[in-house]
């Protein structure tokens, strides 16, 4: 072959530098996440059975359609099937009961799509977590729809259909353990997923190996969700219900949404802190709103609404903790 | 803005006294200070007419078969029903701590010690949730019982009990409190008789 | 070894350095024709000196140009003028150029090369013969040598650098003067110190070169040269992260290595130093790294300024595949040329013919604020912010608060962005907005 | 002590004034498009209605209440209000031009706005002591501060977004107040005052 | 009858007060703010183009107020009728505003011009300008990446199906946005009568031109002699037309007919 | 008459005082839960305002101009007590749902905008239709907030299911967020109505 490469159609390319790039794309890393929760996804459809099954496929479709349509109406570049409306659709669907009617379900994906990501722009500029606003969208426009839960057999044969944070927040710490039958046998429930939430949030060991094959990709940083779960631990422990110190740490720890919420939800890179240091703040935030509201609010769980309340906070902390420039005195 | 000047004269800057301005504005108070008093004149009698008509309304819903309500001495607020000059029910305002707030209440009582009926005169609990509350259904579920079944309960086959309103137990307790605490403030004051 | 502190960021792209690193620098022939441009350095382009139809010898001086901040240009073979105008450069997109026909003959001008002993000269000479021989900064900023090699007393310089990082991914001149050259380059590292009046003078070496490492530790041992193997990294090779790891000072914002008293060269720079001082040579050649995956035999080569990119990869073999690319320097530093008839000029450390499936180029994307880039940004600046400044042409808040004018355009963040964001250019665009006539100015 | 602390946080947070009560949303919307500004429209909004709830608490509960004229609390409080930030914008020019530069500015935009007309008239339908209205004044204006400052700055990175066009401005701030809203539901049931 | 006193008793006293307070108030500091500023400013279009040289139309309208020196017809976009008004406003004597209007110099669609290279990366006109210039064989002429219709604060330029952007001449009120944001200098200010246009920018010699784009003016010099007026003049490679000859003697284009590449255009 | 429908118009849509305006925003979403409470206020603005322009208009030349602002506060605080009381004396339970909203009333932008702008200038006939148009404009945004909200958030109109049984009302457009985002959208429609109607407008224009 010569060198006479001048034919219009083997025209040289010019860009700017650099010419090589990373192998990631945005794509990659939103199906990586997909992947790393979908054993969880899968326990749930497994322990709730087929409603579970049609909430989470009915979310998803919802969501890629209404990422489709908006985009098409906008006329902008279709992104529809990278990945990420359906991580929304699929974050969503796991973070609400069961026995969720699909069409509000469907209607939750549309509201996460439509109002909270393409209002405001769409992929990577929305400042909100879609899928909990998706989901606190429902919480407040069918509440009771949203705390019905499935019926499910405890340890101890009860029979319940209550989640343990719904029990402790209207029955107290006791009635919670003689429903598991004991402290163990209610770790042990909230360890394997034995219990009743949520369709992804149950079992806390496929949860945090989806949430380390994202650390070890390094899609995630470790520090947003082991902060805080930290500080929800500490702080559940020192207010306990008979005084200081006299929590219940580790069942607060794997109870309800923080899981799932700490690996996958606070750390949505659009919506946390762009800097390491700003998403510790951020993690400490969420932690403590977490705390506050599972202990004196109104609702028995406030992952979901700690996350939102950190991500308007998001861009002040960004404003205000950024790297040191070099060269410079800060 | 389109809009039309017919007096720019107006716009020009004059110089006025301090006195002068102020007694400008001081008229102008007192104008409206003379529409007030007149309108108040009017419509005072007619609002403190329609208020009291109301509040019997009101009795009247609670405690159906009463032809005469009547302050009670020395208990604020309380009202006694009477019918052919006997008392057959008291009227008590009670109030509790519901989700969204404070949620006040007007329980009658019967002398026996049953809750006749109830009427939520404010609260600010989440529409279509927790204000179900004062609807017929759940009144319907406090209705004529006495102080020691006046609990709330989950389970749809407990009759003896009150059935939380689905979603909303913290109203339905909160009421429900309500409710009892006026019963036994009544089983006191007649007891104590 | 002692542990070194490294800097903050920087990024981890393949090296690609296997292609050539082990492949003996070859001369090239002198090709036909030598397109030499007049400007290949930053300051105020040489001035012909020679006329068309002038003859001319390998060396001879043929533009100069009277200010400071300038660089004299020289014929790099021997043969006839044949035209002075405007050609298009792989420096600056075009430049007035002399075009010298080689006769084939390769005559050097009258009394070169020479040998000079020159540690009897003094440092005013030095300084001149830099000048005179048209050095300039081959590390990338073809910044005029001697205007850097000067300033030793009066910018109270205390330490010199001599940068053998080569963090570049494919190129491997600079090692190659290393191993091949170390006696000359050892020679003209003393030369630079002698020329600063400093004391003190640290060579540092990426970790993956350990045979340059040996080579120049041997050589200079005795010396108040030390010899540092520097972590690999990319851009370890930029000046303010070299400086920063070597020297544990930093340049404040808005200053030069010079303010903080330290001067930093290239090593092929400093080679060239050498052969000036020495024999007297000027700067008419210079080692080019020619790999890629479309060409056919990747070597260093030594290229005569003024060799079109075409000579020199059908020296090295021809094309194999159809390119996509054809870079002038690194992949990450480099630019993409529209055209293979620009001529090499003294900054050109590689030519990479590239198709696009070595290049992992995608569409560009939305900023998922993934945080990566401000990860890689060496200065600590947040590169998305930029580029999202950069979108809606808004250069004040990008100045004012996101410290632009500090970015060294590594390209460290577009190389880690999974968007396939545009940084860089974003950043050049807002450099080179002129805000009053922006089209965003509303 | 922990009532007052509750009341202030009830105030400022929980049934947020801009985001539950639907007050003030005309400075709210205004001045919240840069952080700078809305941050002394907090400031300033806290201070003026800290101190005319105060002084409207001095007249209510001296004049209006002990002449029966609870009616004219509108008319008056109005008046006052206005009034009173005139002089303290004179006052603060005069004296503390330093501060002025800092939020002063804004005052005489809010002399006439329902949210410093609102908390008085709550306080006084409430019958808030002194020390409460005060209290209730400081965690209103508190909560004002936060929810301006937050929505300024989501407004601000909103500006480097592709929000559609028909949406920017005034519609996406409308949507940026009920997320905000929805997040701050978090705090529901919170606290029961 | 207490009652009603005391209602007029509390309204009198709180006029008094806040009267007193706001009459001293005035007194001592009242603040001039001129409300011909105002008006000024809202007889302009608020197209905020910057076309008077000032920072948006408010800017200018204190200027213009304030400043005696300041011309009342530096409002382009509000042609004659903004000028008039301005200058009512402020007594000032208003100068002619002659009506311009945007011409693009350059014919060379995708189909007729050759590229040089493929370009990517920011799809802007001044971005691609500086990456070797842009990807057209012809330096001069537009890239068609539309800087120019972001630029334009009155929706006047489009992006044409060739690549190339065209006015609308309706919307057009000559503010010269687009010519300042272009980097090419591809866009020029012309009067709105003139009969002809040099569709082109090229400096290129004529066989350098013609290799690089079929509709280039390759500097032959027909036009130039077809003028009757000596209106078309050769600078530089290029026919450039003198646009008052052009606008106010010439009566029928005679210039276009000879021209072997079209790059000399009859306007309606 | 054609001059004075343009006066009246101009307040309806153009410069509606809620979505185009964006003036007294506070009972476009605090009161708008129902029809009817949406309406009663929409009416006591539109009284309010009315009575306010033709009072300004009518002492306009009396006041002054140190006391402009304060004098026509007055003479607002005074029309809302007057609508205040009457509510209290013939319809106390709506007067009690309006709640502390009504007595807002007085500081709402867009009546003392009205009176400076418009009535401090021109004579009562004008003024008076001024009033009643932005009134009217007010009331109609309220009204349709008011239906849009009731209908989705209780499945009712004017208290009359509509929505029937199968509708599972959502409680979020009763709530501040539903109500937000609400108008948020309506904004957004009505800016895409006016791009049209402008750029056909210049084009027309220009012609
Ligand atoms: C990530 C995540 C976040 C959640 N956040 C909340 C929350 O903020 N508030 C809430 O009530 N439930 C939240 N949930 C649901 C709870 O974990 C749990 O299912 C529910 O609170 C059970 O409590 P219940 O008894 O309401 O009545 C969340 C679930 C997930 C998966
Ligand atoms: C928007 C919203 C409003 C609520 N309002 C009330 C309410 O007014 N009263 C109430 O008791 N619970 C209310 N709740 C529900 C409480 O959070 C809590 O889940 C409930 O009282 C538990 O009752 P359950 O056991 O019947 O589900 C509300 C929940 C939501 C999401
Ligand atoms: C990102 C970046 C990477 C660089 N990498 C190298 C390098 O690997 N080797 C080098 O000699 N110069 C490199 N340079 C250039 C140096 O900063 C510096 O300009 C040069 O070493 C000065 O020597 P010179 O004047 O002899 O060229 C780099 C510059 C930048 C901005
Ligand atoms: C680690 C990670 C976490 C994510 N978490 C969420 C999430 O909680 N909710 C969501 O809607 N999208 C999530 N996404 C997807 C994506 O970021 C989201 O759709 C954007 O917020 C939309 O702009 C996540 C993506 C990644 C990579
Ligand atoms: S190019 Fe600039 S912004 Fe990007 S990493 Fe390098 S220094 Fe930082
Ligand atoms: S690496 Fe790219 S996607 Fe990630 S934050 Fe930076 S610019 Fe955005
Ligand atoms: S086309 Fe050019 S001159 Fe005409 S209005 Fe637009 S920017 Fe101004
Ligand atoms: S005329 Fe200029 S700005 Fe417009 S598209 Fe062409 S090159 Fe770009
Ligand atoms: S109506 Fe304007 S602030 Fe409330």
């Amino acid at each position: 072959m010569s060198t006479q490469i001048n034919a219009a159609e083997t025209l040289l390319s010019v860009s700017t530098a650099p010419y090589i790039k990373s192998e990631d794309t945005v794509s990659k890393i939103m199906w990586k996440v997909n992947l790393a929760l979908a054993p969880a996804a899968i326990f749930g459809v497994i322990y709730f059975g087929v409603p579970a099954l049609i909430n989470i496929v009915v979310s998803i479709i919802a969501a890629v359609a209404a990422e489709y349509a908006v985009q098409k109406i906008r006329k902008v570049r279709i992104t529809a099937f990278d990945g990420s409306a359906f991580l929304t659709g699929l974050l969503l669907a796991m973070c609400i009961s069961p026995e969720m009617p699909p069409y509000m379900t469907a209607i939750g994906s549309v509201i996460a799509i439509v109002i909270a990501k393409h209002s405001m722009g769409g992929l990577g500029q929305n400042i909100f977590n879609p899928a909990h606003i998706g989901r606190a969208a429902l919480m407040v426009s069918w509440p009771i729809a949203m705390t019905t839960w499935s019926t499910i057999k405890t340890p101890v044969d009860a029979v319940t259909s209550a989640t343990p944070l719904g029990i402790l927040k209207l029955q107290g710490y006791s009635e919670l353990l003689e429903t598991f039958g004991g402290r163990s046998e209610l770790y042990k429930a909230l360890f394997l997923g034995m219990r009743n939430g949520s369709i992804g949030e149950t079992c806390t060991v496929l949860l945090v190996l989806g949430g380390l094959f994202l650390v070890w990709k390094k899609i995630i940083n470790w520090q947003i969700p082991v902060v805080m779960i930290a500080t929800v631990g500490i702080l559940t422990w020192v207010f306990g219900p008979e005084g200081f110190f006299t929590g219940d740490p580790v069942f607060h720890m794997m109870a309800g949404g923080l899981i799932i919420g700490a690996f996958f939800m606070a750390t949505d890179m659009v919506t946390a802190p762009i800097t390491k240091k700003g998403q510790i703040v951020f993690a400490i935030g969420a932690g403590m709103i977490t705390s506050l509201i599972r202990l004196k609010g109104g609702y028995p769980e406030g992952v979901c609404y700690s996350i939102l309340l950190m991500n308007c906070v998001t861009p002040l902390i960004d404003l205000v903790i950024k790297p040191r420039i070099y060269g410079t005195g800060r | 803005m389109s809009e039309t000047h017919d007096t720019h004269a107006a716009h020009v800057e004059k110089e006025y006294s301090i006195l002068q301005i102020a007694m400008n504005l001081t008229i102008a108070c007192l104008v409206s200070g003379i529409i007030l008093a007149t309108t108040y004149f009017i419509t005072h009698p007619i609002a403190v007419e329609k208020a009291k008509m109301l509040e019997e309304q009101a009795m009247k819903d609670l405690v159906a078969e009463a032809d005469t309500f009547n302050a009670v001495d020395g208990q604020e607020g309380w009202f006694s029903a009477e019918k052919g000059g006997s008392i057959i029910a008291y009227i008590v305002p009670s109030e509790s701590k519901g989700y969204g707030g404070t949620i006040k209440i007007m329980v009658a009582v019967s002398t026996d010690g049953k809750v006749i009926d109830y009427n939520i005169l404010s609260m600010n609990e989440t529409p279509g949730l927790g204000d179900s509350a004062a609807k017929d259904f759940f009144r319907d579920r406090i209705k004529g019982k006495a102080s020691d079944d006046l609990i709330v309960v989950k389970d749809p086959s407990n009759k003896e009990n009150v059935q939380a309103l689905t979603g909303a137990t913290i109203t339905s307790r909160a009421v429900t409190d309500g409710v009892r605490a006026a019963v036994d403030e009544v089983t006191e004051f007649t007891g104590g008789k | 070894m002692k542990v070194l502190k490294t800097f903050r960021g920087g990024v981890h792209p393949q090296d690609s350095k296997s292609y050539t690193r082990d492949k003996a620098i070859v001369e090239m022939p002198v090709p036909k024709k030598v397109v030499i441009p007049v400007s290949q350095h930053i300051g105020a382009p040489g001035i012909p000196v020679v006329k068309v139809g002038d003859d001319v010898k390998k060396g001879q001086l043929i533009a100069y140009n009277d200010t400071f901040i300038t660089s004299s240009v020289h014929a790099s073979t021997s043969g006839k003028v044949v035209d002075i105008g405007v050609y298009p450069s792989s420096y600056k997109n075009e430049s007035l150029a002399i075009v010298i026909e080689s006769d084939g003959l390769d005559e050097w001008a009258p009394g070169l090369p020479l040998h000079r002993d020159w540690e009897s000269l003094d440092i005013k000479e030095i300084h001149q013969i830099v000048r005179d021989s048209g050095i300039v900064g081959l590390g990338g900023a073809n910044f005029p040598s001697h205007i850097k090699i000067s300033y030793g007393p009066e910018k109270k310089i205390d330490t010199f650098i001599l940068n053998g990082a080569e963090c570049e991914p494919y190129l491997n001149g600079d090692y190659r003067i290393m191993v091949e050259h170390t006696e000359r380059l050892a020679a003209g590292v003393k030369i630079a110190m002698k020329s600063l009046n400093v004391k003190r003078g640290i060579v540092g070496i990426e970790d993956n070169k350990p045979e340059a490492v040996k080579a120049m530790t041997e050589a200079l041992k005795g010396t108040d040269v030390q010899v540092v193997a520097v972590p690999t990294k990319y851009p370890q090779g930029a000046e303010r992260m070299l400086i920063k790891v070597l020297a544990e000072r930093e340049i404040p914002a808005g200053k030069r290595h010079s303010d903080i008293g330290v001067v930093g060269m290239n090593v092929c720079t400093i080679h060239s130093v050498a052969n000036a001082v020495i024999s007297g040579i000027p700067l008419i050649e210079r080692v080019v790294t020619v790999a890629g995956d479309a060409v056919a035999e990747p070597m260093n080569v030594m290229v005569r300024i003024g060799t079109s990119f075409k000579d020199v990869i059908e020296f090295c073999g021809g094309l194999t595949k159809t390119p996509d690319k054809i870079i002038n320097g690194g992949p990450m530093m480099g630019y993409a040329q529209g055209s293979m008839e620009v001529p090499v000029v003294k900054g050109v450390a590689g030519i990479l013919a590239m198709t696009k499936e070595a290049l992992c180029d995608g569409e560009e994307e939305a900023c998922i604020r993934c945080g990566r880039c401000v990860e890689a940004c060496p200065i600590g600046l947040i590169p998305s912010m930029l580029s999202i400044l950069g979108e809606r042409g808004r250069y004040e808040e990008a100045k004012e608060k996101f410290g632009i004018l500090n970015c060294i355009e590594c390209g460290s963040c577009s190389y880690v962005c999974p968007a396939k964001r545009n940084i860089v250019q974003y950043i050049r665009y807002l450099k080179n907005l002129n805000w009053e006539h922006s089209p965003h100015h509303k | 002590m922990t009532e007052y602390l509750l009341l202030f946080i009830s105030a400022a947070i929980v049934n947020n004034f801009v985001l539950t009560r639907f007050l003030g949303l005309c400075i709210f919307f205004g001045v919240s498009k840069r952080l700078d500004a809305s941050l002394g429209m907090g400031m300033a909004v806290t201070s003026v209605i800290t101190l005319s709830s105060i002084l409207a608490w001095v007249v209510y509960n001296f004049v209006l209440l002990p002449l029966d004229l609870v009616f004219l609390k509108t008319v008056v409080f109005v008046l006052l209000i206005a009034s009173f930030v005139q002089l303290l914008e004179m006052v603060i020019k005069k004296y503390a031009p330093a501060l002025y530069g800092m939020w002063g500015i804004y005052l005489l935009l809010i002399a006439t706005n329902c949210v410093v007309l609102g908390v008085p008239l709550i306080n006084a339908e409430s019958n808030f002591t002194l020390m409460k209205s005060i209290v209730n004044a400081l965690g209103s204006g508190v909560g004002f501060a936060i929810a301006i400052v937050l929505m300024a700055s989501l407004r601000e990175k909103l500006e480097y977004a592709d929000v559609p066009k028909p949406l920017q401005g005034m519609g996406i701030a409308f949507i940026l107040a009920g997320m905000l809203a929805l997040s701050f539901l978090g705090f529901s049931g919170m606290i029961k005052i | 009858m207490y009652t009603a006193f005391m209602i007029l008793v509390i309204m009198a006293v709180v006029g008094l007060i806040f009267g007193l307070i706001l009459a001293v108030a005035n007194k001592k500091f009242a603040i001039e703010s001129n409300p011909l500023i105002h008006l000024v400013e809202e007889a302009l279009p608020k197209g905020q183009c910057g076309a008077c040289g000032y920072a948006g139309c408010i800017a200018y309208a204190e200027a213009v107020v304030t400043d005696p020196d300041v011309s009342p017809s530096l409002c382009i976009p509000g042609k004659a009728v903004v000028a008039k008004m301005v200058a009512e406003l402020t007594g000032k004597a208003a100068a002619e505003v002659e009506p311009r209007v945007a011409r693009i110099k350059c014919g060379g669609s995708a189909d007729k011009a050759v590229n040089a290279f493929r370009y990517s990366g920011i799809q802007d006109c001044v971005a691609a300008n500086y990456t070797q210039g842009g990807h057209k064989g012809c330096k001069y002429g537009c890239l068609g990446f539309g800087t120019c219709v972001k630029a334009c604060p009155f929706d006047a330029l489009e992006m044409g199906e060739n690549g190339l952007p065209v006015v609308n001449q309706k919307l057009c009120t000559g503010c010269g946005a687009c010519e300042a944001a272009c980097p090419k200098k591809v866009i020029s200010m012309q009067p709105l009568g003139a009969k002809v246009t040099v569709d082109c920018n090229s400096r290129d010699k004529g066989a350098a031109a013609r290799k690089l784009c079929s509709s280039a003016c390759i500097a032959c010099g027909l036009c130039v002699k077809n003028c009757p007026h000596g209106a078309v003049k050769m600078e530089d490679n290029l026919a450039v037309v003198d646009p008052h000859i052009c606008e106010t003697i010439c009566t029928e284009a005679t210039c276009t007919a000879k021209c072997p590449t079209g790059a000399i255009l009859k306007l309606m | 008459m054609r001059n004075l429908w343009n006066i009246y118009k101009k307040g309806l849509i153009d410069e509606n005082p809620i979505f185009v305006l964006a003036l007294s925003l506070c009972p476009a979403l605090a009161v708008t839960t129902s029809v009817v409470n949406a309406f009663t206020m929409g009416l006591s603005v539109m009284f309010v305002i009315t009575a306010n322009n033709v009072s300004v208009s009518l002492i306009r030349n009396l006041v002054n101009p140190k006391v402009r602002v304060p004098v026509y506060i007055t003479s607002i605080a005074t029309i809302v007590t007057f609508v205040e009381l009457v509510l209290e004396a013939f319809a106390p339970l709506l007067y009690k749902e309006l709640g502390i909203y009504l007595a807002l009333v007085v500081v709402f932008a867009i009546i003392l905008a009205r009176a400076e702008v418009f009535a401090s200038k021109n004579k009562v006939i004008p003024s008076f239709f001024d009033g009643l148009g932005m009134g009217s404009g007010f009331t109609l945004a309220m009204v349709i907030i008011g239906v849009i909200r009731e209908l989705l958030g209780s499945g009712t109109i004017l208290g009359h299911t509509v929505l029937g049984a199968w509708y599972n009302p959502a409680l979020i457009m009763i709530l501040p967020p539903g109500a937000f985002l609400l108008i948020g959208y309506m904004i957004g429609g009505l800016k895409i109505y006016e791009a049209k109607k402008a750029k056909k407008l210049r084009e027309v224009d220009a012609q």
